[in-house]
């Protein structure tokens, strides 16, 4: 807690429709999925078949290259459906709830006494493992790898993201647990991003056998790849691995209680939202109960995750096994004539070019419009000034295009993830796709590297 | 591939240089007073030129034996240098002498209807290169009756443009001496020569610099000729 | 205005693939964007998208360039008057330079977007917003007299040339306006250069009044006659004979504001190219041999086109170094270099045009060097992290 | 002559001098030579003789080379090809000083500067030097009017719209064009155009041609 790390490029969007802080209860809801599009790099292979029984905890799936680690059901019943996209590409498998909740017993256990094979296969065999990722590349953790270091951010700065701090209150001895399995882990540290503003310092003063770090600074300051930047960043052949806050207690429940108890604080958010909040429900759930009758008129778009990086669902769709946000805005399929001709007040942009500027505070209702045409890379500079990280981003971009490996992985490849160029995806007036470019670029890397 | 012998190698080597230079010397040999026969004939041609006559290649021999009666050579103080040969006389290496050493050639032409031009010739610096003519004068020896200017190197549209006849055709009747009898050359003017001015011309519009050059050049190489000019003209009165 | 949305709806099937003119998609294209902001919205990555885009940035750079050329058009006028000895009030003077200036603006624009077109419809890809700024910047940096035709094939010479045949916008080495003023000046120097061209009607054999010599500044100091150098003020303000549009460094300064305050052009750029300039000019003011050298270094500043090619031609994003150490350097040298050209190159009164042409070429090579750099850091940082 | 050989322009022997001209040109294909066409193609006559002197200067080497060829020590060929051209471009040298000396003048150092085409070097080394002296002559005469076409069309454009003029006869004042305000173009005369023109012809010939695109 000595040094706080000032990040000063970066953008707050400001959004309308941020969360209140209140918790909320909604009806169970009767259909659960798990969706192998959720993981990077996944090859799903189906353990059960439609109409299988299931517990809290049954697996659903495995990784075909890793059979090791397991995907489980979050609630017991039955395998409903198995829903496949093209090339009978998995897309999701749900379970619908018998309402009972009946669990498989993994066995309760102290991390601190017990080994790190015995750990991890408790892990691994409950379902838990999935929620541990690695750096580079955002894929679900290798358990025959040991990290040089376990990073987590406790703060999200993404438009309407949860406060965390609001979340874990009161669940401090859970958190402290789950601490204890991922020390336990790594050969190096455990290290705790956090935003004296936004966290709630008494709940991490208390934490044991934890390195804390202190930013401030705008969006994508909590994003725990730029946090690893700061720290002990990622070089080639390096590998550490991170875990959300809410997953943390996941994997603390699984020892204190010997199950997979899939309970999961969810926010419900976006300026077409009535009433927006925290709402108690488990992962994998449908949003339906949530948003039903909750929603203002209108074409929206139904986000699980924040509107910079999430998924597009249904607004029966399910929650996202890492998400803990789900935020519905309006689509922005109008068209306006001479938009780009206008003074502006009303456009929200990071530049200074439409007035908007002249209200610093005001907070603007996005919809999902692509304001113009896509283009070649013209700009330049712009990028850089939202991510807090030394990248030369235009440059990275250039390199996938150009299918140049040497150059992806001297520019910094390793150290990012879609999340921590989606503000320049967004800020981008070329109105590139980002994201994509830089998926498709770590597939070729992965694919050369073999 | 064979192998040769060092030997080979070398008697190889002496007869293909042996018949090279016996083609390089027979063609050099013969071909020397054709083309030394261009130069002088180029020279010609421009020497013409400046009492504004048009030659071709073909008839520039006949017309300047026709027009050129007589040459000489001076030197700065206005007088003859017996012995030098005013037509072999390089301008080239003239202008890189002090003035007092210098070789300042002299021809003389009678025309169709019997007046008398003197041509002097001239060399100086353009912006890029060298820039060079001849420049005839009535017998007063201070009206110019013609004027021939060229260039290897100046610029297209701009400073090339005195190799143009419009622009060489500005300096018939001006004078190098003002009413008082004072050398002052020809002034190359910038915006345009004063009207009715007997010593001015108009420069090139962004040529610029090379109509200073040419300014120089006329100030430089006539300057060595006014004290021979000076005698000729007491001697007519 | 819904009417049109509606027609522009009910022909669009047309021009998409499989419709009777999907050759002209580019066109309508580009012929839609410019009525509305489309109805595209986000389908991968980034949900939301900043309202900003390629339109808005070029419209943002035409519209610094107003004050320029506002000024620009009042001071053909006002120089034209100056020339016949007399004084006018504003609005005639304005009027005269706005007549003389639109047909210009017309021919460069009709010239360009035509070639644009033409070229995004052979090769199947959008039309490209940059003409949008190519268009008037090309006619500001001419002098007023310019023949159209003349005008046009040098539009025509910096797209084709300076543009598509490297692959079109984004792709280009030059800078096509200045690709275009570079065509016109090699070409017709006659045109660019002298005391003639840069006053409307001198060269149409307008007599000026005694004591007038239509010279620009520049051209004045390169003969050295430093003394008749219009003062500091006039040239600041910019009631000078020049291009149309980089004489009044006061206007081109509102322009700079708002590109820096908008974020479009580089403060970078602009702010070392500046200081490169002064840096040059106070190490000939060192070594002055001759009164142009003595010419105060600020004050190079202000004259001739120094500060419309540091803020309107030197930051093009394109064209210009694109890592942020790169722009330092990339400024620097292109206002080092436009000073030395300047007064040290006999040929050539304005080297701004030269010194920006030559650091386009060595931007990458800069931008190069600094990704270079940047890589070898992050590699010693691989090396201390293992210890 | 003798009907039992392979007759002198069979389609063997034709293609070695058509190839050169367009698919396998040397200026805008193997971007050989480039320099002397930057230099003399402001104008189309000088052009037109370079090219001829090209043409003789190829075409001689190839053919003494070629009947030399079993009798060169390789260990020196290089310096035996050069001295073959060398003596060849002196000879033209002269030859134009004497009897075309305006164009001679215009010309300069580039006669000279032959030598050093690569193009020349390379069809001796790559040519002559294994094949016969007919289909050698026939390489020497397609090669040099495959760089000789390049340097006319190139000339035609930078003469007719730089100087407005043609061989020296002036085509664009007879059309009147002056009077209508137009005026020749002086970029056509400066060096880095000829450049351009070569360029656009590349660009032009690969836009055609696709195979020439290379991977």
């Amino acid at each position: 807690m000595d040094r706080v790390i000032k990040l000063r490029k970066g953008l707050d969007i400001r959004i309308q429709g941020v969360a209140e802080k209140n918790l909320l209860s909604v009806p169970p809801s009767e259909v659960y999925a798990v969706k192998p599009i959720d993981f990077q790099g996944l090859t799903p292979k189906l353990s059960v078949r439609q109409d299988d029984p299931v517990k809290a905890g049954s697996p659903l799936f495995f990784d075909k290259y890793r059979p090791e680690i397991l995907f489980t059901s979050p609630v017991s019943g039955r395998v409903k459906v198995v829903l496949r996209g093209e090339r009978r590409k998995i897309l999701e498998v749900q379970v619908e709830a018998d309402g009972k909740q009946d669990y498989i017993d993994f066995g309760k256990g102290d991390p601190l006494k017990m080994g790190r094979e015995e750990i991890i296969e408790k892990l691994l065999n409950s379902g838990v493992w999935p929620f541990i990722r690695q750096r580079p590349f955002d894929f679900v953790a290798n358990p025959s790898d040991t990290p040089k270091a376990i990073f987590i951010s406790l703060f999200d700065t993404a438009p309407m993201a949860p406060d965390y701090a609001f979340i874990l209150k009161g669940q401090q001895k859970t958190f402290q647990i789950g601490l204890d399995v991922l020390t336990k882990l790594t050969e190096g540290k455990v290290h705790l991003g956090i935003h004296p503003e936004r966290s709630d310092i008494s709940f991490v003063e208390a934490l044991e056998n934890v390195e804390i770090h202190s930013f401030t600074g705008s969006h994508p300051a909590g994003n725990v790849g730029v946090q690893i930047h700061h720290i002990d960043p990622v070089n080639k052949g390096e590998i550490v691995w991170v875990v959300n806050p809410q997953d943390v207690l996941t994997i603390g429940r699984l020892f204190e209680e010997g199950r997979f108890d899939a309970r999961r604080t969810v926010v419900l958010a976006g300026s077409e939202v009535k009433k927006t909040g925290y709402y108690q429900t488990m992962m994998g759930a449908s949003v339906e109960p949530m948003v039903k009758n909750n929603v203002k008129e209108g074409i929206l778009r139904y986000i699980s995750g924040d509107v910079l990086t999430g998924k597009k669902i249904e607004p029966s769709g399910f929650i996202g096994f890492y998400d803990s946000l789900i935020s519905v805005i309006p689509e922005g399929k109008y068209f306006e004539p001479f938009g780009w001709a206008l003074p502006g007040f009303n456009k929200f942009s990071f530049s200074r070019s439409y007035f908007s500027w002249l209200r610093p505070r005001k907070t603007y209702r996005l919809d999902t419009n692509l304001h113009g045409g896509r283009r070649a890379f013209v700009l330049t500079g712009i990028y850089e000034r939202v991510l807090p990280m030394d990248i030369l981003v235009l440059h990275l971009l250039k390199a996938i295009i150009t299918d140049d490996i040497d150059n992806m992985e001297n520019l910094g490849i390793y150290e990012i993830v879609e999340e921590d160029i989606a503000l320049c995806e967004f800020v981008d007036p070329s109105k590139t796709e980002m994201q994509k470019i830089l998926r498709d670029g770590i597939n070729a890397l992965i694919k050369e590297l073999g | 591939m064979k192998d040769f012998s060092n030997a080979y190698i070398f008697r190889f080597s002496v007869i293909l240089i042996f018949i090279v230079a016996v083609l390089l010397s027979a063609a050099a040999m013969l071909l020397q007073p054709l083309q030394e026969k261009n130069v002088e004939l180029e020279k010609k041609q421009s020497i013409l030129a400046s009492i504004n006559i048009e030659s071709t290649r073909k008839n520039a021999e006949k017309l300047y034996d026709k027009y050129i009666k007589k040459t000489l050579v001076v030197d700065d103080q206005g007088n003859i240098k017996k012995g030098i040969d005013a037509f072999s006389v390089d301008m080239a290496e003239e202008i890189r002498k002090p003035h007092n050493k210098r070789n300042l050639p002299v021809y003389f032409s009678t025309l169709d209807n019997g007046e008398k031009k003197i041509i002097v010739p001239l060399r100086g610096k353009g912006l890029w290169g060298p820039i060079y003519g001849y420049i005839s004068f009535n017998d007063d020896y201070k009206t110019i009756y013609g004027a021939t200017f060229n260039n290897d190197k100046e610029t297209p549209g701009l400073g090339a443009e005195i190799s143009t006849r419009s622009f060489q055709k500005q300096f018939q009747k001006k004078t190098i001496f003002d009413k008082n009898g004072k050398f002052i050359s020809i002034l190359v003017k910038k915006g345009g020569a004063t009207p009715g001015s007997p010593n001015e011309v108009d420069a090139i519009s962004g040529g610029t610099l090379t109509s200073k050059g040419l300014q120089a050049m006329l100030q430089d190489c006539l300057s060595g000729y006014v004290p021979w000019f000076r005698k000729q003209m007491k001697q007519q009165k | 205005m819904k009417a049109l949305i509606k027609y522009v709806n009910k022909i669009k099937p047309h021009f998409e693939e499989g419709g009777k003119f999907e050759k002209f998609r580019s066109t309508f294209e580009a012929f839609e964007t410019f009525l509305f902001v489309p109805d595209k919205v986000t389908t991968t990555g980034s949900h939301i998208r900043d309202n900003i885009d390629m339109k808005r940035t070029m419209i943002l750079v035409v519209v610094a360039l107003v004050p320029a050329l506002l000024f620009g058009m009042w001071n053909i006028g006002y120089q034209h008057f100056l020339a016949l000895g007399q004084q006018v009030p504003l609005w005639p003077a304005f009027w005269f330079g706005f007549l003389k200036m639109l047909p210009i603006i017309v021919v460069s624009y009709v010239t360009g977007l035509a070639i644009e077109f033409f070229f995004a419809q052979v090769r199947g890809h959008e039309v490209n917003e940059g003409f949008l700024v190519t268009g008037i910047l090309i006619p500001m940096i001419v002098p007023v007299d310019i023949p159209l035709w003349m005008l046009s094939l040098a539009v025509a010479f910096a797209v084709i040339i300076g543009k598509e045949v490297f692959g079109g916008t984004g792709m280009n080495i030059l800078n096509p306006a200045l690709t275009a003023r570079a065509f016109l000046f090699f070409s017709y120097p006659a045109w660019m250069s002298g005391d003639q061209v840069w006053v409307a009607g001198l060269k149409h054999g307008l007599h000026a009044v005694d004591g007038f010599s239509g010279a620009t500044p520049l051209a004045e100091a390169a003969a050295g006659k430093i003394d008749q150098l219009p003062s500091a003020w006039h040239m600041f303000m910019g009631t000078i004979p020049g291009s149309i549009g980089e004489t009044s460094t006061l206007a081109i300064l509102l322009g700079a504001f708002i590109l820096i305050y908008t974020g479009v052009a580089s403060w970078k750029t602009m702010l070392s190219a500046f200081a490169g300039g002064l840096v040059m000019g106070l190490i000939l003011n060192l070594f002055a041999v001759n009164a142009y050298m003595q010419v105060p270094a600020w004050e190079h500043l202000v004259m001739g086109g120094f500060a419309f090619g540091m803020v309107f031609m030197a930051t093009d994003p394109v064209t210009s170094a694109q890592t942020e150490r790169g722009k330092w350097i990339y400024g620097f040298l292109v206002g080092f270099l436009a000073i030395l050209i300047r007064v040290l190159n006999p040929a050539y009164p304005e080297g701004v045009m030269l010194a920006i042409l030559l650091m386009n070429v060595f931007a990458p090579l800069i931008d190069h060097y600094v990704v270079e750099a940047h890589i070898k850091r992050r590699l010693k940082r691989a090396k201390v992290s293992v210890q | 002559m003798d009907s039992e050989r392979e007759p002198l322009f069979s389609s063997k022997n034709l293609k070695l001098l058509t190839d050169p001209l367009s698919d396998n040109n040397p200026i805008t294909v193997q971007v050989l030579g480039i320099c002397s066409a930057l230099a003399i193609t402001v104008k189309l006559k000088p052009a037109i003789v370079m090219a001829l002197s090209v043409m003789a200067v190829l075409a001689v080497s190839n053919v003494v080379i070629s009947a030399l060829r079993k009798s060169i020590p390789p260990r020196i060929r290089i310096i035996v090809q050069l001295v073959v051209i060398a003596t060849m471009v002196i000879l033209v040298d002269q030859f134009l000083k004497a009897f075309a000396y305006d164009i001679s003048k215009q010309l300069s150092v580039f006669v000279g500067l032959i030598i050093t085409n690569c193009i020349l070097m390379g069809r001796l080394e790559a040519f002559a030097m294994a094949n016969k002296p007919w289909p050698s002559f026939l390489d020497g005469i397609g090669n040099a009017s495959g760089y000789g076409l390049i340097l006319i069309i190139v000339a035609f454009f930078r003469e007719l719209l730089g100087s407005g003029t043609l061989m020296g006869f002036p085509v664009l004042e007879k059309t009147g064009l002056y009077h209508m305000g137009y005026e020749n173009n002086g970029l056509m005369i400066l060096p880095p155009m000829a450049l351009i023109t070569i360029g656009i012809i590349i660009w032009i010939q690969r836009s055609k041609n696709r195979s020439l695109i290379e991977e």
